[in-house]
Parts: C-alpha cells; structure tokens; sequence
C-alpha cells in the first residue's frame, strides 16, 4: 500500500510551494484551522500568497501568523474582523482583500472541488459585492453568478486520518474543512490522530481519500479559544 | 426625543422576537442582542437553534470544566451540545440557510428601508471587516427579524426611506423590533405596518422618529 | 419535545398526496429505496406523479410497482434500463421521461435543496441533452447550465432516524437520498431503525434533522438485490 | 477481414488497459469488458477503484455467505469492503469525478470518431435507457480510455471520422484498445496514433478496417 503519510509538515510541503500561489485553507475562526502547516509555510516563507480562507486569524494565531510576515498579498474571505495588523496592510494598500458571502465562499470552493465553473446564488444581489458579476433570473427572481475556486494546494486540520487520507473532522472543527479539501490540486491533512488501515468506518467518513494526497501528524494543537463563554456568564448576563 | 420615551430594554426586546418562535421551528440567531432571544424562549415549545458554522441543535455556554475548543457557535463563543446535535460543513449549513430550510433569522441592522432593504455589514468610518454570513441568512431564511435602536446614537432615524450605507440584501426585512416600537409587514410586496409601541411611545413620537412610509394597525 | 416519528406510512403520507404531484425518491437501482413508503403511495392511489429518482425500478419491485399501477406520468431519470413496463408505457406514449446524467442529477438535487436554481457543468455538452439549454462559456472551455430540483414530497430510506429526523444511512445504500432529502419542500424519510435521542453520535449524522419533516420505521426491507455476485463465479470468470 | 486476425482476447484487452494503470491512481471501470481490467492490474501498484453510486475502495465479489444487499457497485452487482473503503452520497462521488478527482476511467464504446467524440448511451433501434453516469465520467476524469470491438458484428469499423450515433462526450477519448490495435494521443488537441497491433493484425488490416484518420507511430 502506498500511505500518503510524511513524517512533518516541511516534508510534506516540499516541492509545493511558489511565491504567487493560492492556498485554501480550512477553519472558522481559530476552530479547526491546520495550525501545524500554517507554521511550516511560516518556516518556508513563501511570498505573495493569494490565501482563501474563511477568516484571517488573529494577530499572533492561525493566518495571522502568515499576514504578520507579509507572505500574504491577497485574501479571499466572508470575515476579517478579529486582526489589526491586516487593518493596517490592508489600509497601507499592502493587501487586497476579496469579500465573499460566507455560504458562497464555501459554495465556491465546493464547486471548484465538484468541476463546477459557477452557480447563481440569490445572495449578495443587489449589494457591493455582486456589482460586476452577471446574474440570471430564475422564475421572476433575480440571481447573481458567482465562480468556483481551484486552489494550487489545500491545507486541512482534520482529527483523525488513516494512511489512505481518509478523514474525519471533529464537531463545529468540521466547518470549511471539507469543502477546503476538496478544491486544492494537492490537499494536505494534519491530523490529530494517525489511525491504522481500516480502523476508520466506511459510513463515517467525512473526506474520501481521494480528495488529499499527503498526510501529517498535527504536532500543533493548541486550538486557541478566541471567545471563551462560560455558563456563570450565561446567567449574569 | 427618544431619550424622553422608556422603551423596551435589550432583553424585552429580544422577548418580543422570542414570541415569533413557533413550535418546531429551526432558527439562526445573530451576534448581539439577537443571541439573547434564546434565554426568552417559550418553555413549552421546541425550537433547534443553528449556526452557520455547521451545528444544528446549539446547547447552552458550557461549565467551565466542560468547555470544548472544537464546540463553538458562529459567534466563535464555546457552547455545548444537545441531545439533538449533528454537525455539517459549512456547505451544508449554508444548504439549510440558502435553501430557504430555517423558518426564522433574528438580526441586529444598522438601517432599514421602507421596502425592506437591509444594511448591517459596513459600518461607516470604520475598516471594512466583511459580511461572514450575513448576506447569506437575509437572502435564504424564509423570515427576517431585525432588532435594533430606533434611532441611531447621534439621533437620527434608522427605519429609512431607503438605506444609505451599502445594503446587505435588498426587500428582506419582515419585521423590525425596535426599542420603541414593532413594524411588520405580512408578505415582502407590503408596506410595514406600525403594530405595538414600546412603553411612553405614542405614534407621534414614532412618526417624528421613523424616516420611512409606514401604515398603521395598532392593537 | 415534538417528535417526528408518524405511526406508519400512510400517516405520514396523509394530507401531503395530490394528483400530479412531483415526488422524489431516493436509491440507486434497487440498494436504498423507500420500499415502505412506495407501496404507501401504492395504496393511496395518488396519480399523475412526476418522480425524481436515478432509476425506475424493477417490473415489480421499486418505483416499478407505481409505474404498474399508471400512477406516473414523469419520470426525471439517469438509467431506466432495468423495466419492461416502462417501455411498454414510453413506446406506447402514455409516460414521458426527461433524462439527466447521473452527476447531473445528484448535483440537481443538491442545489435545489441548497437554494441554488442553476449551476454549471461540463457533463452533457455537445450531447443531446444539452440540446436547447444556456451554455457560457469558462476559460476557454464551454459548459451547460443545469436547474436545480425542488419536489413536493420527497421519501428517502435510512438505516438509523432519531425523534428529531436526523439521519444515517447505510454503507452504498446512502447514495441518491441524502440529496432527496433535502430537496423536498416536505420530507418522509423510512429508517430500518429509530433510536432514542441523543444515540446517534452528532459527528456522524449524515442528514441533520433540518431536512427531515416525517419519520416512520420501515416495515419492509426486502433490499432486492438486482445482480447477485460471488467469487465463485468471480474466479471463473 | 478481422475475422481472419487473431487479435486480442477480451481478457488480453483488459490486460492492456490495466498496464494504463500507475501506482496511486483512483480509477473508476466501466461496465462489461472494462470490469475484466481489475483482475489485471499488477501485484506491486495501488489502485483505488471507485464506484458512482458512492463507494470508494471496491473490494471484490463476496462470498454468498457475506453478500450485502447495501454494497453494491454502479453494475448493481454486489461486492465487498476493504480497509480503505468509504462511501459517499452519489453528489460527492460525481463531486470526486466531475472536479477531476479520478485519474482514469475505462468506458465500452459504440463508436469513437477521430476528434475524440465518444458514443456509447445510445444503442440504435433500441428504447433509450438513458446515459447513467457515462456522460459525466467522459466528462470529468482526466483520462478516458475506450475498451471495444474493433468493428462492430456486421463489419462497420467503429473508430470513424465522426459519430454517427448520438454523443456521449466531445473530444473526451484519450486511448482506444480494441480487439485488433491500440490508438493513442498525448493531448486531445492531437490526432490519435496507431501504436500497438494485435496478433496477427498488420499497418494494412487496420488501415482497411478503420475510417478514422490516424497517424502511425508503432514501436
């Protein structure tokens, strides 16, 4: 059997990286982001990334960490909100920043996974950030077109992976994971846990193998809590 | 003008969209006052609440011991589960929203037009910091609710004639809940109409408060 | 709690059947149908259904024992390969059949339940079921634009159903119904098996309870299978 | 004329077809001859097979007593699990086919035309039983190769200049294996190349029993 499995992250980025590429990578928040890759393409320095992703990170987590040594020259996100330093490059003109709708965003990268080119959505008509795109009516209602994406590789956190490159994710760390897995010409998977052949269950399997091509154990797993709520909280409020 | 009314606090007012949840219903409720409409929810009805990150079913904050990093809200807040929990990617949670298969929205808005035009997601003068899901939830949910101040902190109205900050979608507001008063409208072809008033509101002061053409059918 | 669960599947037909409805059926070939829910729909006689399913069962068997009744008027179909009623019916010009191939159908029905009312794809073009529907044209390459699907009912088989309609589905009988379920304005969905809430494991649903608007446990479970294999005749091949 | 030629055997066409197969591949085999190639693909190389109706990591036939009516293939036929074995609606096995996902897929064909046009759905004279999944493997793998008779029974040669049946793809063909020689194109901008003759098959036989321009590059 030949296992998709690579004793690190730098090992499993080799060969891969290009300044100018476009990366895809998974995570809501800092919940379910590749925390071990995202450090190895800080370690490779890699230049003038086009990042797609959800969010940003934070200053000193997640793709905060990749905007912090400038590799990023642009995002394609729904949500930027929790990061000064890219407030600050964004509005040095240092960044570019591409706004999708959260649930097109992960639309776009499901259909560039699945072979799709576009689909119509009724979101975003009639707002900033469909001027410029066509749009099709549908039944008296207007839709608008949106693209999907194909990234040159796809980075994932999953929570357990088999030496095949089946995945599992783990609860609301599921989220842009595997629609992220699916739209990279490679996909790489960090996993928390490394399983044995066959140890996954066939109907429990969230990514067929076939979507990710090479596979590390995660040796970051600090999964940061960017709001922590806590139920004596709950009942003051 | 609206200093001299009582009104309806942060909570009444989130009671009042709480009593828009009907039995068996899938709601999504925003960041901010919307997410206290949870703690209003009748007792003898069942509601599964959503979040756009892939959880269906969202439990209450956690003890501090139970708090699961992997268990979060759209909010990014740790939450727990349910008995009635699944998780979903964000493909497939987006399906539910943009299919149109969540009954009800609860939003905060920043202005409302007349003809149901929404605008939450640019704040003026401020960095742009994007729409996350928000664009998606007014365009599928099959019913907007808004809540929010009547009047903006400097004074001015935020039930408009039309917006005049970037929209977030246009003609689909259902119903607004402010601190002061609660417009309605039964389809999305109707003009809103002025339905309850808050306490010390009378329909003059709502007249001299609100930018909008509205009806009025008060109870 | 308000549970799901109906008493049989004539309850949980009742008030949803009319004549010249659209009904969507999970399954591929005979692996996962709604076989308690079909001769439901028997019994009740409904006719002039438009069905939605990859295929058209079998002489006695499957959507095959609706098209023997002349309860069908439509079928929207990849391979109808296996029915001689249904020849006989097509020939004779009493049903007509719309045919989409088989990812083109998967992905209809994913869009409809998922808001989107066309989409893109490569699937079909030059052929003659692309034949009078928009193209656009993608870098360079050309693709046709499908419509999304959305049926009255749609009926789906699980292995497993909770009291809230969440769902799991069984090894390759999982296969058209998790698409079924969703594009139906109202969805019945047939489980081998209900268990208590909170049994089925939140990271393994495969259908979250959203989709699902009736449950009943199936009472026939026949699974016919359509070609049986063994390694005998494997290695005599 | 090819009566008169030994040519290739069903299995030996198989044989051929699985050579195509290289270490790593997820590969999806078509009904009928094409299933044959499984039985071929050697000993040190590792081949995913994919099945449409969602099953990744076909296994084979079962013993009767192991036989599951709920593992089947897209033959219908029943088969068995293997360790690398997942399963997945039929959206997300077309997501794996249509987005490229699958690097070969071996197809019966009824004709092939020198542009690369396939027909296989349509068989003539006889009720339309729909394209199945064909036209989206054409469609979506990344390489199409075309297991077939050389001519069809009453002599008509089935690689032509252009289709006469209705299509199943346009310029999807990337390799023929017939019963008599291989044809070959290292891009679907290129014409095909006559590469491989069959036992007792000669440049002239084919030449004669082809109307497909081609070109020749035999080793």
């Amino acid at each position: 059997m030949a296992s998709k499995i690579y004793p690190d992250a730098a090992s499993a980025l080799d060969g891969l990286l290009f300044n100018g590429m476009s990366i895809a990578a998974g995570g809501f928040g800092l919940c379910g982001i590749p925390e071990t890759l995202i450090d190895a393409l800080v370690a490779a320095g890699t230049k003038d990334i086009t990042a797609v992703s959800n969010n940003a990170g934070v200053d000193d987590f997640g793709l905060g960490k990749l905007l912090d040594r400038r590799q990023i020259r642009k995002m394609i996100s729904s949500y930027v909100g929790e990061n000064k330093e890219f407030e600050r490059q964004f509005l040095a003109g240092e960044l570019e920043i591409e706004f999708s709708p959260q649930g097109t965003l992960a639309e776009r990268m499901r259909a560039g996974g699945a072979g799709i080119p576009g689909f119509y959505t009724r979101t975003g008509v009639g707002t900033a950030l469909a001027e410029g795109k066509p749009t099709m009516d549908f039944e008296g209602e207007t839709f608008v077109l949106e693209r999907g994406i194909v990234t040159d590789i796809a980075i994932v956190k999953a929570w357990k992976a088999d030496p095949f490159g089946n995945l599992m994710f783990r609860k609301s760390a599921r989220n842009f994971n595997p629609m992220v897995a699916t739209c990279g010409r490679i996909t790489i998977a960090e996993a928390e846990e490394i399983v044995s052949p066959g140890e996954l269950e066939p109907d429990l399997i969230h990514t067929p193998s076939v979507f990710v091509q090479r596979v590390i154990l995660a040796t970051c797993n600090e999964k940061r809590i960017e709001k922590m709520t806590v139920s004596d909280r709950e009942t003051l409020s | 003008m609206s200093n001299q009314i009582t009104g309806w606090t942060r909570d009444q007012m989130a009671a009042r969209a709480a009593a828009e949840l009907h039995d068996g219903y899938y709601a999504n409720l925003g960041i901010g006052i919307p997410t206290l409409v949870a703690n209003h929810i009748a007792p003898d009805i069942d509601i599964t609440l959503q979040s756009e990150n892939g959880m269906l079913g969202l439990g209450p904050f956690p003890d501090e011991i139970d708090v699961d990093a992997d268990i979060i809200n759209a909010g990014k807040q740790t939450i727990t589960e349910l008995p009635r929990t699944s998780y979903c990617s964000s493909a497939d949670s987006f399906g539910m929203i943009r299919g149109g298969h969540i009954q009800l929205s609860v939003l905060g808005a920043m202005e409302v037009a007349e003809n149901g035009d929404l605008a939450n997601w640019m704040v003026p003068g401020k960095m742009v910091k994007g729409p996350g899901g928000a664009m998606d939830l007014v365009a599928g949910v099959k019913r907007i609710i808004v809540l929010m101040d009547h009047v903006s902190k400097n004074g001015t109205p935020k039930f408009r004639k039309s917006c005049t900050l970037p929209l977030t979608g246009t003609n689909v507001v259902d119903m607004i809940i402010s601190n002061l008063a609660v417009f309605e409208r039964p389809d999305r072809q109707s003009p809103f109409v002025l339905r309850e008033l808050a306490p010390g509101a009378t329909r003059e002061a709502i007249a001299a408060l609100t930018e909008a053409h509205y009806l009025e059918e008060l109870s």
